[in-house]
């Protein structure tokens, strides 16, 4: 069988402008929607008074600190090419569990948290053990997840439950200032914070590349002897505990619980994965994208509040317009046309 | 050999001095049943430390299901599994790795959304404060690459490289476990001979040290250039073990088919005497300066009606890409083609379809089959696309196509209605090659048609080749095998580093090794 | 050659298994009903009242006709591997543009009228259907984000036809879309059957399905095969938000009012669920129109059970919760296998990891 | 350097200058026809007032509701307000407002904050106040009736403040008399499909229904048509209670197929710009303004109806 021919003679040499283009396009769609978003900020403050200030970009933060943390969860169950659609349920139902142990039961806030979380945890871990164990596709256990969660907040109370415990409104109501008399809430902080551990469980650890294996390929994920059913367990189990984190948030930005907090968070969550560039079909995307699309949609909504002249129908109109030009200079941008033809 | 479920029987004492030694991995009497197929039917297999050990059969024999039942895939319905010694069941493959055997599976499992890098180390990446070491981690896969002479960019995503390059991949992820047992499944399948040879020197060594190895392949040569001893399966069931050196080619296909094999050699003759013949009169296509950016540079090439055009190359060298184009299956950015005197613009497969073009990607997994579908609607799905949706082929009719070609290729399960997940490797490629065969193309592109198909069925296909092109089909065939490619081919168009440097009117003149000399220089000597 | 004959038996036991496949969600359904007669006694019965059938079923029939229809177009959708999340919009926006049309009419009782109306409302779905189409066919963009554009904007677009209001109409005519009656039968009931019918027809006799099923099955072999997927999936966004617009139709015809908030508010996820349920993966491929008009059945007994048993509201969602994930358990072969009585069987598990996966293999490929 | 520019070119562009006030108005939704005709109230008044108008529409979520009061603050209205979607959870936002400055007016619905610091003024209808009035109708209708008297309760979206409320204020008054039965309690979502639907329903698993109660008039008119389509009469053969008042309701109970609608009035546009105008001069307003509403039967309908405006 040997040929007689030098290897190093005969082995092909790869062009190298492939090898360099293909290891930057993953990024590509992350800078383009990056400075889509730039762009879409720039309009708005040439468009509207007062837009132009720091403060308007840390209140998008602020006003989306608990989106952003449940984005991030979902990001990693659809990265392995899962949905949950519990979130937005389960974020209303910590803020009602929460409540109601706080300001109910007399419970201390740091006592309730820790529960809450637990509760959020374990809840996305029976999703996951489920859709593992009997092979149900994730969309129904995760909308059975979404009944059922809503479902409890009504059974907790059908009232909202307003919170004054001194701790909480004083956690809710702290601003942190920075220079210049910029501020934002703690809530901000403890977003970033998610984000950045997100980015380093992803990218740095084993099981954040066994999400991205499992996303690529389950089947194959399994050959290679990787630990699928624990991963996809985990993952549903992160996203439940992002849930609930997102719950406390909302509890924070609200201070109080209610059964109808959070209504179609789920799809929110959902959008700004997918316009953050992660394919639903999973193994392909990064966490900082889904901060992008969170503040897509934040820039969006401020957008419409600042114009201020639309009606309530022209407010959904225009939100869907701008949804789309959005998508289409996302799409024309990166370049890559459908493989359909 | 009378006695086929009992491995320990006769031929399994005479083997290549097993020994008082202990074999690493005994099965016996393994059962396995499908709906509708008993595909293991007491089946048994003994693996030594330090021996090769082939694994024989004809397609949809048992070879992958075996394999998968040994290494926790999918669970037996009977029989026992002792690993050194001692009696395992594994319940995932995860517990065979940890119990020392290591897998390649039939078909690339790896993730093609993760690097080269990580397809190779996932599950082990080297750490640093509990994250991952990247540097340390491209680094050690860099290193594994070498040791087949791989240069790879490790970061770039699997599914960037060429099928072959996923397969030599797979092969080092596997190689790297500390194993005690390594089971190749088909590795050699779209590896050309330099690769072979690779892969040969590694597991020479790795069976110097004492690992024992189960190789599976379609290529007679190969084991008996590699192998100590083989096992044969026929239709799920045990047809007996024998030491390497009490088989000869002959015996050993007798042995796994149950009968006798037709041989090629006249085929060949055919072909060289015709080449001058097929090569006159006006071309049915004509590529002019066709290419592709950071692809294939352009070529010219002419296929005329009634010609097989072989493909040569080494891994890599563009065999693949320059297919592609003719077919739009990328688009090329250079060129111009023309079929039958006139330009046409082959932008998309669909264009090609539409000038009786067939092309059959060498990647059945990804761009081949459809495994939901059953074997009947994937043979028709070709010409039923091209008739488009108002215009359904009766049932009747494609019942009738379907079980012509069933029997013309001898797919099994010779059930129109099966599920093609569910067929063997082998036969699914069957499968596809129906699917284009039935369109009645004018130009057929095949890429590495006979991948992972059994002896029998292989001259069956070269035969059937031969006789479209008889018919007045053109044919562009590539394939790793050069003695395959030569053949087959009237005249042989020769690639190396994305570029065509020659095409080789097939007379007695060429040989493997001239072949091998022009990829080497860049020219024709 | 020794087990060709095991091979050949398999002939007519693919087929039984293929009566398999609706077998469980027509158990699932039957085993709902039953449990409504428990508590109403009456619950089967049907009378003739007005010259029309009267009762229960009837009821659960009729309500369920919009759902089976949006999950009708939904079902060819998910086989393509898409989604369709705007369909509640268009049922909005098709029943808003007909009863406007009908309300500033000189003549709202007219045949004529009506007729102009269910075009109009039909035209335009079919403009939205290509929208869909041409984000997801054209530009590649995700179908959940492509529909999720028309979804919010879709809502927007009904509101600002009926300027917010809820438009009443009055016409005999156009309430014989939703609520009259066809010798005895639920005009909508028949209009449904005779749709979700016509679907079968024409996606199985011809190679409508066949091709559909390919190209969610395997995208990149489909192209390789020449098959012209942009058309096929702009047809079945096209088709989904036609099925949407009579479904439109039937629900606001039914309360001669089109109410542009609330009119298919939820529906896509009524629907998805009854693809789902109905047998159909959302990974696309395979899929399976019976499957999903017992979905959708299913899930309007339910909704018909919650109010027969007088769940209270607060705990009507932690019921349907227990019942869905009752259903797929009941329908998910591994859990069956892994019944105590039938240890055995738990073989089938690793294979439909595989498959499931090994689709989603093929769709990155 | 830009968010302190910023804040100051703001305030000379808004009110400062040209002396319009700027009123910042965060609408809950348009999810109803009741809803609409609020917002178009409030719009139309703006105008006659001669008041520049920030509307914001939150598609019935809190979190857009709030949203919005930040944008306000930040564009430096002069006065902010909103009908909030529930009572709670408005605490902090409305700090914001008090620490900006700028005085906010609760309309429709008040919130529970304890600190009635932070709002000026609340100017709406009271919910239980509504739910209540229905029941003292139906109390007094059946006054000298034996019992007993089989209720159906169409409510509003499970865990919404007026679908809580109307209910809190219907039973308080019926659950005074035995006689009462409130048989079957559904959601209706407030909408007529569900209302329909949900009464469709009913009217299988309960034979003998007297009288209905709607939580809103869509609901009560989808519930007619099943009534009838069931072969009885509306009005008569099962008694029909309804809150709202919107022009439907009233054409039907001029049909006689509804008995009585209590009035829940979206048209406070116009006592809204007089109290804006007010708090925007620092002039002091009553804590509370309810706004006028009533109680319609039958023989009122008739003559009510020409002046229905929505
Ligand atoms: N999941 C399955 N369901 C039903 N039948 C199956 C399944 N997997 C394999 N089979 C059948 O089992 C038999 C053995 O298949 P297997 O893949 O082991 O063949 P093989 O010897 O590896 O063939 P090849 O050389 O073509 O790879 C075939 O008849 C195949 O159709
Ligand atoms: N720079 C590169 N980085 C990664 N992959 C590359 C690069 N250049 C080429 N490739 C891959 O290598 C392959 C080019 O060779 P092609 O497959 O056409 O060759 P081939 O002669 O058919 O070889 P093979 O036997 O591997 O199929 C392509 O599949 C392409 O994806
Ligand atoms: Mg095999
Ligand atoms: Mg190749």
């Amino acid at each position: 069988m040997s040929t007689g021919i030098a290897n190093t003679a005969a082995r092909p040499t790869r062009p190298p402008s492939r090898t360099g283009s293909r290891g930057a396009g993953t990024r590509i769609p992350l800078i383009v929607t990056a400075v889509l978003l730039v762009a879409m900020f720039t309009v708005g403050s040439l468009r509207y008074d007062g837009f132009f200030s720091t403060q308007v970009v840390l209140n998008l933060l602020i006003d989306n600190a608990f989106l952003l943390v449940v984005a991030v969860g979902a990001t990693f169950v659809i990265l392995t090419g899962g949905i949950d659609l519990s979130v937005g349920s389960v974020v209303a139902l910590s803020t009602m569990i929460t409540a109601s142990l706080v300001q109910h039961q007399g419970w201390s806030l740091g006592a309730a948290v820790p529960l809450v979380l637990a509760i959020g945890a374990a809840g996305g871990a029976l999703m996951g053990w489920i859709i593992h164990t009997f092979e149900i596709q994730p969309f129904i256990v995760t909308l059975a997840g979404m009944f059922l969660a809503r479902g409890l907040c009504y059974t907790i109370s059908t009232e909202s439950i307003t919170i004054d415990d001194p701790t909480t409104v004083g956690i809710a109501q702290a601003r942190l200032y920075g220079p210049g008399g910029l501020f934002v809430s703690v809530s901000v902080i403890i977003a970033l914070v998610v984000l950045l551990i997100a980015f380093v469980v992803l990218h740095h650890t084993r099981f954040g590349r066994g999400v991205y294996a499992l996303g690529g390929n389950e089947t194959s994920a399994r050959l290679m002897g990787l630990p699928v059913g624990s991963t996809k367990v985990a993952v549903y189990a992160i996203s439940g505990l992002c849930s609930a984190l997102g719950g406390v948030l909302m509890t924070f930005y609200m201070l109080s619980g209610y059964a109808l907090h959070a209504m179609g968070m789920e799809l929110d969550a959902i959008a700004a994965t997918v316009i953050g560039g992660t394919l639903l079909t999973g193994g392909s995307g990064f966490v900082l994208g889904t901060a992008l699309g969170v503040l897509v949609l934040g820039t969006i909504q401020t957008v419409i509040n600042f114009q201020g002249t639309l009606s309530s129908w022209w407010t959904r109109i225009v939100i869907g317009g701008l949804l789309l030009v959005f998508i289409v200079l996302q799409r024309l941008m990166t370049g890559r046309r459908a493989s359909t033809d | 050999m009378t006695t086929p479920s009992t491995p320990a029987g006769p031929a399994g004492a005479a083997g290549a001095d097993p020994g008082e030694r202990r074999p690493v991995l005994e099965a016996t009497g393994i059962r396995k049943q499908f709906p509708g197929v008993l595909a293991l039917d007491r089946v048994g297999l003994r693996l030594y430390p330090g021996e090769v050990h082939a694994l024989m059969g004809e397609n949809g024999a048992g070879k992958s299901t075996l394999i998968k039942v040994l290494t926790g895939v999918q669970p037996a319905d009977d029989g026992t599994l002792v690993v050194d010694g001692r009696p395992r069941t594994f319940a995932d493959p995860l517990q065979a790795q940890q119990a020392g055997i290591s897998t390649v599976y039939q078909e690339v499992n790896l993730c093609p959304n993760i690097s080269v890098a990580e397809n190779i180390l996932i599950g082990r990446e080297p750490r640093r404060f509990g994250l991952v070491h990247w540097s340390a981690l491209k680094r050690r896969a860099a290193e594994l690459l070498t040791e087949l002479d791989l240069d790879l960019d490790v970061s770039s995503p699997l599914g960037s490289h060429s099928l072959a390059v996923q397969q030599l991949v797979a092969i080092v992820r596997a190689v790297d476990l500390s194993a005690k047992v390594l089971v190749l499944d088909e590795p050699t399948s779209s590896l050309d001979r330099e690769e072979v040879a690779q892969l040969f020197t590694l597991v020479r060594r790795l069976r110097d040290r004492g690992v024992a190895i189960l190789f599976v392949t379609h290529f007679l040569d190969q084991v008996f250039e590699l192998c100590d001893r083989v096992t044969i399966l026929r239709n799920g069931r045990l047809e007996g073990e024998y030491p390497i050196g009490e088989l000869t080619p002959v015996t050993l296909v007798q042995r796994m088919i149950g009968g006798e094999l037709a041989t090629l050699d006249e085929l060949s003759e055919k072909a060289q005497e015709e080449a001058a013949e097929r090569v006159a009169g006006e071309p049915f296509l004509t590529a002019r300066q066709l290419g592709r950016a950071g692809s294939v540079e352009p070529y010219d090439l002419d296929i005329h009606a009634g010609e097989v055009i072989g493909l040569a190359g080494l891994l890599g060298s563009g065999r693949t890409e320059a297919a592609r184009l003719l077919f739009g299956a990328d688009t090329a950015d250079s060129g111009r083609v023309t079929v039958e005197g006139r330009t046409a613009a082959l932008r998309t497969p669909r264009h090609a379809i539409a000038h009786k073009i067939a092309f059959c990607s060498e990647n059945r997994k990804a761009e081949g089959v459809f495994g939901e579908l059953t074997i009947r609607e994937n043979v028709i799905l070709a010409l039923q696309a091209a008739r488009g949706w108002t215009r359904p082929l009766s049932r009747a009719k494609q019942d009738e196509l379907t079980r012509r070609w069933i029997e013309a290729l001898d797919i099994r399960p010779a059930d129109p209605e099966a599920q093609l997940r569910n067929l063997s490797g082998g036969n699914q490629q069957k499968v596809l090659l129906a699917r284009w065969l039935l369109t009645e193309p004018r130009l057929l592109i095949l890429d590495e048609p006979t991948r992972g198909i059994d002896v029998g069925a292989k001259a069956e296909i070269q035969k059937l080749v031969a006789r479209l092109a008889a018919d007045g089909t053109a044919v562009l065939f590539v394939s790793a095998e050069l003695e395959e490619v030569l053949r087959l081919s009237h005249r042989v168009a020769v690639l190396r580093d994305h570029r065509m440097v020659a095409t080789l009117v097939n007379d007695d003149g060429v040989t493997p090794d001239r072949i091998l000399a022009t990829i080497a220089t860049g020219a024709d000597s | 050659m020794t087990n060709r004959p095991a091979v050949t038996a398999r002939g007519p036991m693919t087929r039984r298994l293929a009566g398999h496949r609706l077998l469980w969600p027509s158990l699932v359904l039957i085993a709902l009903l039953l449990g409504n007669l428990a508590f109403t006694h009456d619950f089967f019965a049907v009378r003739i009242r007005d010259g029309h059938l009267y009762g229960s079923l009837v009821d659960i029939l009729q309500y369920g006709a919009p759902l089976t229809l949006v999950a009708l177009g939904m079902t060819m959708v998910i086989a393509t591997r898409g989604i369709d999340l705007s369909v509640g919009s268009t049922v909005a926006i098709a029943g808003a543009l007909a009863c406007e049309h009908i309300a500033t009419s000189s003549d709202p009782g007219g045949a004529t009228t009506v007729l102009t109306a269910v075009a109009v409302a039909l035209g335009v779905a079919v403009v939205l259907g290509l929208c869909n189409g041409l984000l997801v066919a054209r530009l590649g963009v995700q179908p959940i984000v492509a529909t999720l554009i028309l979804m919010v904007a879709g809502r927007g677009v009904a509101q600002l036809i009926t300027d917010g209001q809820i438009i009443t109409v009055n016409s005999d005519k156009y309430h014989m879309i939703g609520g009259g009656h066809l010798l005895t039968f639920p005009f909508a009931v028949l209009l449904a059957a005779v749709l979700v019918a016509l679907t079968a027809l024409v996606t199985r006799r011809s190679a409508l399905g066949l091709l559909i099923e390919s190209v969610g099955g395997n995208p990149a072999a489909g192209r390789l095969t020449g098959i012209r997927a942009a058309g096929l999936l702009t047809l079945v966004y096209v088709f989904s938000a036609l099925c949407a617009a009579v479904a439109g139709l039937m629900i606001s015809s039914n309360v001669n009012a089109a109410d542009g908030n609330n009119a298919g508010l939820w529906i896509e996820l009524d629907a998805i669920l009854a693809v789902v349920i109905g047998g159909t993966a959302l990974t696309g491929g395979r899929f399976s129109l019976g499957g999903t008009v017992l979905g959708a059945m299913i899930i309007q007994t339910l909704s018909t059970t919650v109010y027969t048993l007088g769940v209270p509201p607060e705990t009507t969602l932690v019921f349907k919760a227990f019942v869905v994930i009752a259903v797929c358990l009941v329908q998910s072969p591994v859990f069956r296998a892994k019944m105590p009585r039938r240890r055995k069987a738990a073989a089938p598990r690793s294979d439909t990891t595989a498959d499931a996966a090994g689709r989603q293999q093929e769709a990155r490929a | 350097a830009c968010s302190t520019e910023a804040p100051d070119s703001g305030k000379a562009g808004k009110g400062g200058s040209d002396g319009k006030i700027t009123l910042g108005f965060a609408q809950v939704g348009a999810e109803s026809g009741w809803r609409t005709a609020n917002t178009k109230s409030v719009q139309d008044a703006a105008k006659k007032a001669g008041i520049t108008l920030k509307f914001s529409d939150a598609q019935q979520k809190q979190e857009n509701q709030i949203k919005a009061i930040r944008t306000f603050i930040q564009q430096k209205v002069d006065v902010i307000a909103f009908s909030p979607v529930v009572e709670s959870g408005w605490d902090t936002v409305l700090k914001e407002a008090k620490d900006a400055g700028i005085p906010v007016i609760l309309t429709d619905r008040a919130v529970d904050s304890k600190d009635t610091s932070l709002y000026k003024t609340f100017l709406g209808s009271d919910f239980v106040k509504e739910g209540r009035s229905a029941g003292e109708w139906l109390a007094k209708e059946y006054a000298d009736e034996e019992g007993p008297v089989n209720i159906v309760e169409l409510q509003g979206t499970t865990g919404s403040a007026p679908a809580n409320d109307r209910r809190a204020g219907f039973a308080e008054i019926v659950e005074k008399d035995d006689k009462f039965k409130v048989v079957a309690s559904q959601t209706g979502d407030f909408t007529r499909a569900k209302g329909k639907e949900v009464m469709q329903a009913f009217l299988k698993s309960h034979k003998d229904i007297d009288v209905l109660y709607a939580h809103n008039d869509d609901m009560a008119l989808g519930a007619i048509q099943a009534i009838e389509e069931a072969g009885k009469k509306p009005g008569e053969d099962i008694k029909i209670i309804s809150i709202d008042g919107i022009k439907d309701a009233f054409v039907a109970m001029t049909e006689g197929k509804i008995n009585v609608v209590v009035e829940c009035n979206p048209l406070l546009g116009d006592q809204l710009m007089d109290l804006t105008k007010k708090v925007a001069d620092g002039q002091s307003v009553p804590p509370r303004v309810e706004t006028e509403e009533g109680v319609f039967t039958q023989d009122q309908a008739a003559e009510a109806l020409p002046t229905r405006q929505y």
